[in-house]
């Protein structure tokens, strides 16, 4: 098994010279020997040892920049199968390095794009440039202190992934959250869902090279993270929501700005769309683009909007229910074509049942208190939990388990841009270069996340 | 010097036998390509050199150079199709490679 | 609570479970060894009474003991999430069947508990790093790699286990700073 | 004092020296195209050739042809050469070989050509040679829609087919695309 | 010397440069006195013998110096339209409503490193830029902005024109090339295929106006739409002036149909590589490119500098003519400057009383007289002189078009690049034959 032989294999920085074959040499297919071939031409050129930067076979070095014109990927022993098969390249193409600083990978996204002309024959996604360790350090801080560690995570929405975060943590200590926190958490979070699917529409366009709706969507998203700071005092990272309740009470401020938007949301967010849905360029562009069938979109994981536009109505709301939401009125939009359009269309319809869920809380709000009665010092039972919760791009969940202490003795979170974004290899390769923005900015991927 | 249909006529022999060397000598197909394109720019040349200078050819010879350009359009265009074709296969430019009929 | 879910599954896989199915809260939790996780995935998603479709999470846990893989499903047969924890895998050389084979999407996961634990998972057919850069060599997920203040005294940091079974697994320094305090469960 | 037909004070004719430099940047460019290594060069060496020729038929009194020239050869055909070299430049195009193993013999039939025709040109007088005479453009048009009708035609059909034929032969079939791809 | 040297010590810095500046602006004049008196009637008989030329350099010249402000109003213009349509505000910092803000453009560019990458072809790199600004320059050369007023009136003017703007595709080729980046040669092998492709039916649409007019020569063909608006060809060739445009949105790079520069596809396509100046070059080039798509747009199809109804022809105004009374309407102008604005600052202060002070109010004075002489004057102008109109109504029209393209940029979406091509063959190509032939066939039938 390839695998298996690869992971007793000692690497290239032991053995320098390169004599040793690449694991994969049990394959026996073209691709196999000609990418033997390349490797034993990459180690004959290889740089001195202080130059190397020890396996990154994509690393293009300054030495041997003009040495191959245009050619500084073909890899150095390959370590898996997959990469042996990538860095192969075929007649006529050639790899083009998108991002991590691109003008449209949402953050530093790094796509290494093998092209035939303007047709991409294969990709292979790089992550970590935005890696940060957010899980350990979750394990070394207190249960208090992991909802500010998981903020920042989807910078885009981040009460969702507090949300998670807060509901494996009740789940693990057994708290009764008051109902008013419920539906403050429920409202908060929805606006919240409003702002991030706005904002995507906007990059969308943007990425597509329209220039308004991206200012025409951070109008609204503007609106509603300033009436959230108005509640809870920071515009990005709001770290609200607690373990049992939230951080304080709606306020008159916000009640009153809410109302201002509310009176004019659900015409503005048609008036929104109408930008993008009229446009026939912008139909054209993302029609038929980007096609995630109902089976493939299962096989990947995905979740949220994505898997919804494939014909798979999963929304964890209804399908795991969670706080309040039975007690709601709401749908979930599905499409059946899963393209590009029918992803971009669901998160519009998406915006309007939200709306319809914010006037349901504000009519339906308890009185109450918004916190429970928690100890100062945290201390579960050991056990574990899974809380998961339905945010913008997906599901978004949290495992954590207790070991009797004041901290999570295993924090993991589930980011669904991780997963959605695992779909591209599989959507891009017959789409044309320009496509690639149309694909992955449909699938929304934010790379705070997916990096961790 | 440029008021005499000589000088005229010399330049364009030499751009000519400039293009000649080029068709003859280089190993690469697509500068052969443009060696032949130098050489029909020379014949060009001739015929507008005689159109300016003799009078009865004046308009003939404008409307024939107009019809060389545009054969040697047409030339170009299927020389580099033909080119890009080879190379497809061949996996090279160099005309001296391309030795064998079948494969 | 499911109560119908824990005998279908008792019914389905009683071979091959290791312990009790428990149920807490709205999920479910089965323990089956590593061996068993092909036939049990498999199970899990084609049998008409479970159709576990989705799948929700795939984690790597280390309890200090033993290493762990941990799925998360979902079915609309059922009201709870489905937790099958795979024990018993060996901290020292790590290796698991991969999910690959039902789920595409398993892919990253498991790159990604490769890379953070070192778990080898046989079968998936891009496990390289997928955060950490290619040069990293050490899985700083893993119990008895400490944070940076004491990293160098971490015996976790510096050696890649799984990749050179040869080099020593344990590198000198205060042993007991491996293990901070006891596992759970 | 009107600025005349010769430079003041000499007896040079701006013409002649218009001639001389456009003369000298053509056969300079159009040796650089034959015998420089980087093909993208020599086609950028092109251009120039056929910019100075341009230069020359304005001399020639012919502006139309002049535009025609630039308009078909640097704005087309160019930009097809060069595209052409893009397409199949790779890493060992620049081949250490420039030449033809036989390029000297080569050489040396471009030098008697040139020889050739040089002294066959001087000899010969040419019947009613006159001077530069500037060529009417709506006469141009008259004769080819009436005289040279027929040619017209068949340079159109030309063109047609060349396009056609170049697009077919172009092609990349996408059978033999998939047999190609490992 | 003593003397010289000790008074010059003890003069102050101001009156040391008045001893140095006035004694020399002194020289200056005399020398230019006389050396005007000597040489003027010799310079200006050379001139006059030599006008052809002379109005050949001047014109080169005077395009060449334009272009760049030119490029500079576009570009203000731009980034104010879009910011409008975008509920922004759009430059509003350096200059009365951020009107400088395109002059800090120039410096900055101007300003910054210049900078080559390792591996790029140097000579090709740095000729590319120099390449494409030349060949939109270039095309200026022929476009009538006025009666009398264009560089030079070829009998193949719009063939030239065609000749000059198919230049462009070479130096975006070259820098694509030269760049030694892919993201360079994508979006150079896409310049190339779209502008080839897209000239075809560009030059095509125009045939029709040709056949009309029976001539190439822009003024001609601005002459023979004279009249109203009804002679325009546009109403004679709607179909042309459709596929003209959107052929030249494509020819100029222009959103939607930016493929060359996609900067969320490629980057900055061929331009990637570029800094500082050359980066400039292909910046202006590109809002030269509008402009000379707009002004064409206008000269062919919309009547170039004339007026769009029946203008009562240049009107004499005899009190304007410079060999009668002219000249002394200049001291005329300054003294009704300065009463007008004693006047109104007066009426000002009389009646705002003490909310303004004086000297604020003589300076809206002095604004009213300005903006009222220059309105009197333009008028005079206007009137009297045909160029004046006809700079008027040509820019008036090339402006609304300027503005079109400026919109599409703001509203539209980039169209795809197989989408673009398809476009062209598929559509243009097709529809611009069509027109042709329908032309044809109908010069045909009615001439006889």
């Amino acid at each position: 098994m390839p695998t298996r032989q690869r992971a007793t294999q000692p690497d290239g920085a032991t053995q320098p010279d390169g004599a040793t074959q690449p694991a994969h040499a049990a394959r026996t297919s073209q691709a196999a020997r000609a990418s033997q071939a390349a490797t034993a031409k990459a180690q004959r050129q290889r740089p001195p040892e202080q130059y190397r930067s020890d396996d990154d076979p994509r690393i293009m070095l300054d030495r041997e920049v003009g040495a191959d014109l245009f050619e500084p990927i073909p890899p150095y022993p390959v370590r898996t199968e997959r990469e042996a098969e990538f860095y192969t390249r075929g007649d006529g193409e050639m790899f083009l390095n998108v991002g991590p600083h691109h003008p449209a990978t949402h953050g530093v996204l790094r796509l290494v794009l093998k092209l035939s002309g303007e047709q991409v024959v294969d990709v292979d996604p790089v992550l970590g440039y935005l890696h940060r360790g957010v899980e350990k350090i979750c394990e070394n801080s207190d249960y208090y202190h992991v909802i500010d560690q998981v903020d920042p995570l989807e910078y885009v929405s981040s009460l969702f992934q507090e949300w998670a975060a807060v509901l494996a943590f009740e789940q693990l200590m057994d708290v009764e959250v008051p109902p008013r926190a419920e539906y403050i958490r429920v409202l908060t979070s929805e606006l919240l869902r409003v702002s991030s699917h706005t904002l995507f529409m906007g990059f969308l366009a943007l990425d597509l090279g329209g220039l308004a709706p991206i200012l025409y969507s951070f109008i609204e998203r503007d609106e509603i993270v300033e009436m959230l700071a108005a509640l809870t005092g920071a515009r990005m990272l709001f770290n609200y929501f607690r373990i049992g309740g939230v951080n304080g009470d709606l306020n008159h401020e916000f009640l009153s700005r809410l109302g201002d938007w509310m009176s004019r949301a659900a015409k503005q967010t048609e008036a929104n769309t109408g930008l993008l849905n009229e446009n026939e360029i912008f139909v054209r562009r993302a029609r038929g683009v980007g096609i995630l069938d109902r089976e493939m979109a299962l096989r990947f994981g995905v979740t949220g909007g994505n898997l919804r536009a494939s014909g798979v109505p999963f929304d964890v709301r209804r399908a795991h229910p969670y706080s309040v939401y039975p007690q709601l009125d709401f749908n979930v939009p599905t499409r059946l074509e899963g393209d590009s359009l029918a992803r971009y269309l669901i998160r519009m319809d998406e915006v309007r049942e939200s709306i319809r869920i914010i006037d349901q809380c504000l009519h339906n709000m308890p009185d109450g208190p918004v916190m429970a009665k928690l100890p100062r010092l945290l201390r579960p039972r050991p056990g574990r939990a899974w809380g998961a919760v339905e945010g913008p791009r997906g599901m978004l969940g949290v495992y954590a388990i207790s070991d009797g202490s004041d901290q999570p003795f295993r924090f993991r979170i589930h980011d669904p841009s991780f997963l959605n974004l695992a779909v591209v290899p599989y959507l891009l390769p017959g789409n044309l270069l320009a496509d690639t923005m149309a694909i992955v900015s449909s699938l929304d991927p934010v790379l705070g996340g997916i990096d961790k | 010097m440029s008021g005499s249909l000589d000088s005229y006529l010399v330049l364009s022999g030499l751009l000519f036998a400039i293009g000649t060397f080029g068709f003859l000598g280089r190993r690469n197909a697509i500068s052969m390509l443009m060696s032949i394109e130098l050489m029909l720019n020379a014949v060009n040349l001739t015929v507008v050199a005689f159109g300016a200078f003799v009078k009865p050819l004046q308009t003939h010879a404008a409307v024939i150079a107009l019809l060389v350009i545009a054969v040697a359009a047409a030339e170009a265009t299927v020389g580099l199709a033909i080119v890009i074709a080879i190379y497809r296969n061949r996996k090279t430019p160099l005309v001296d490679e391309y030795d064998s009929m079948s494969e | 609570m499911d109560r119908s879910l824990k005998r279908r599954l008792e019914a389905r896989l009683s071979s091959q479970l290791r312990g009790p199915v428990r149920q807490r809260h709205d999920q479910t939790e089965i323990r089956i060894g590593p061996g068993d996780v092909p036939d049990v995935l498999r199970t899990l998603h084609d049998a008409v009474d479970l159709r576990f479709e989705i799948l929700a999470d795939l984690a790597g846990v280390d309890t200090g003991q033993e290493m762990q893989v941990v799925y998360h499903l979902w079915s609309e047969t059922a009201s709870d999430w489905l937790r099958v924890i795979v024990e018993g895998i060996s901290r020292d050389d790590p290796r698991c069947p991969s999910a690959t084979f039902l789920w595409i999407g398993a892919e990253w996961p498991e790159r990604e508990a490769y890379d953070m634990f070192g778990i080898v998972f046989e079968g998936n057919r891009d496990l390289r790093r997928i955060f950490m850069p290619p040069d990293y060599t050490s899985f700083p997920l893993r119990k008895d790699f400490l944070l940076p203040d004491d990293a160098a005294r971490s015996p976790g940091a510096g050696v890649r286990h799984v990749e050179r079974p040869h080099a020593p697994a344990v590198v000198a320094g205060d042993p007991a700073a491996g293990i901070r305090r006891a596992p759970a469960s | 004092m009107p600025i005349g037909d010769t430079v003041p004070l000499t007896a040079i004719r701006w013409d002649d020296i218009l001639f001389v430099v456009l003369a000298a940047m053509l056969l300079g460019s159009a040796l650089l195209v034959v015998t420089m290594r980087d093909i993208i060069r020599c086609g950028l060496a092109m251009i120039a050739a056929f910019a100075s020729l341009a230069g020359i038929y304005v001399l020639l009194g012919n502006p139309l042809i002049a535009a025609t020239q630039v308009l078909v050869y640097i704005g087309a055909i160019s930009v097809l050469v060069l595209f052409a070299i893009m397409l199949t430049q790779t890493k060992n195009a620049p081949a250490r070989l420039v030449f033809q193993t036989q390029a000297w013999a080569a050489a040396l039939a471009a030098v008697v050509i040139a020889a050739v025709i040089a002294i066959s040109v001087t000899a010969t007088t040419w019947p009613s040679a006159g001077a530069v005479a500037w060529t009417d453009t709506t006469r141009v048009a008259e004769l080819l829609f009436s005289d040279y009708l027929l040619p017209f035609e068949v340079v159109s059909v030309l063109l047609t087919a060349a396009v056609v034929g170049g697009v077919l032969l172009a092609r990349r079939d996408p059978d033999e695309n998939e047999e190609d791809r490992p | 010397m003593t003397f010289a040297t000790r008074t010059w010590d003890r003069m102050s810095l101001t009156s040391r440069l008045v001893a140095i500046l006035v004694p020399l602006a002194l020289i200056l004049a005399v020398g230019s006195v006389v050396g005007i008196l000597v040489i003027l009637p010799a310079t200006m008989d050379f001139l006059r013998a030599n006008l052809p030329l002379v109005r050949f350099a001047v014109a080169v010249v005077g395009i060449l110096v334009l272009t760049i402000p030119t490029a500079f109003v576009l570009i203000y213009l731009e980034l104010k339209i879009i910011a409008r349509m975008n509920l922004r505000v759009g430059p509003n910092r350096i200059g009365p409503w951020g009107a400088a803000m395109s002059l800090i453009h120039g410096f900055k560019v101007l300003s910054k490193e210049d900078f080559t990458p390792t591996g790029a072809d140097l000579p090709v790199f740095t000729l590319a830029p120099v390449v494409t600004f030349l060949a939109s320059v270039m095309t200026l050369l022929v476009i009538p902005f006025a009666p009398g007023l264009f560089g030079q009136d070829l009998n193949i003017g719009l063939l030239y024109f065609f000749a000059m703007g198919g230049l462009s595709v070479l130096g975006l080729l070259m820098a694509g090339w030269a760049s030694f980046n892919k993201y360079s040669l994508l979006g150079g092998l896409r310049a190339a295929a779209q502008i080839v492709s897209y000239e075809i039916p560009l030059t095509l649409s125009v045939v029709g106006v040709v056949i009309l007019a029976g001539t190439m020569s822009m003024n001609r063909l601005v002459l023979a739409q004279s009249g109203s608006a009804l002679d325009w060809f546009a109403f004679k060739q709607p179909l042309a002036v459709l596929i003209f445009f959107i052929a030249a949105t494509a020819e100029a790079n222009r959103t939607p149909f930016d493929m060359t520069e996609a900067d969320s596809e490629i980057v900055a396509g061929f331009a990637t590589e570029y800094s500082g100046m050359r980066f400039g070059f292909f910046f202006f080039a590109e809002y030269v490119n509008v402009f000379i798509v707009s002004a064409l747009l206008a000269t062919l199809f919309f009547g170039g500098w004339t007026a769009p109804f029946n203008w009562p022809w240049p009107y004499n105004l005899n009190w304007l003519d410079a060999s009668g009374i002219g000249v002394l309407w200049i001291p005329i102008a300054i003294i009704a400057t300065v009463v007008v604005a004693d006047v109104v600052a007066v009426a000002v202060r009389l009646v705002g009383g003490r909310s303004w002070s004086a000297p604020s109010a003589f300076g809206l004075g002095f604004l009213a007289a300005g903006v009222g002489i220059a309105a009197v004057v333009g008028l005079a102008c206007f009137i009297a002189f045909d160029w004046v109109q006809g700079i008027f109504w040509f820019m008036t029209k090339t402006y609304v078009f300027v503005f079109t393209f400026v919109w599409m940029r703001g509203t539209l979406p980039r169209v795809r690049v197989d989408q673009l091509m398809g476009f062209a063959w598929k559509w243009l190509l097709p529809a611009s034959l069509l027109n042709l032939f329908v032309t044809a066939t109908a010069v045909v039938l009615l001439n006889q």
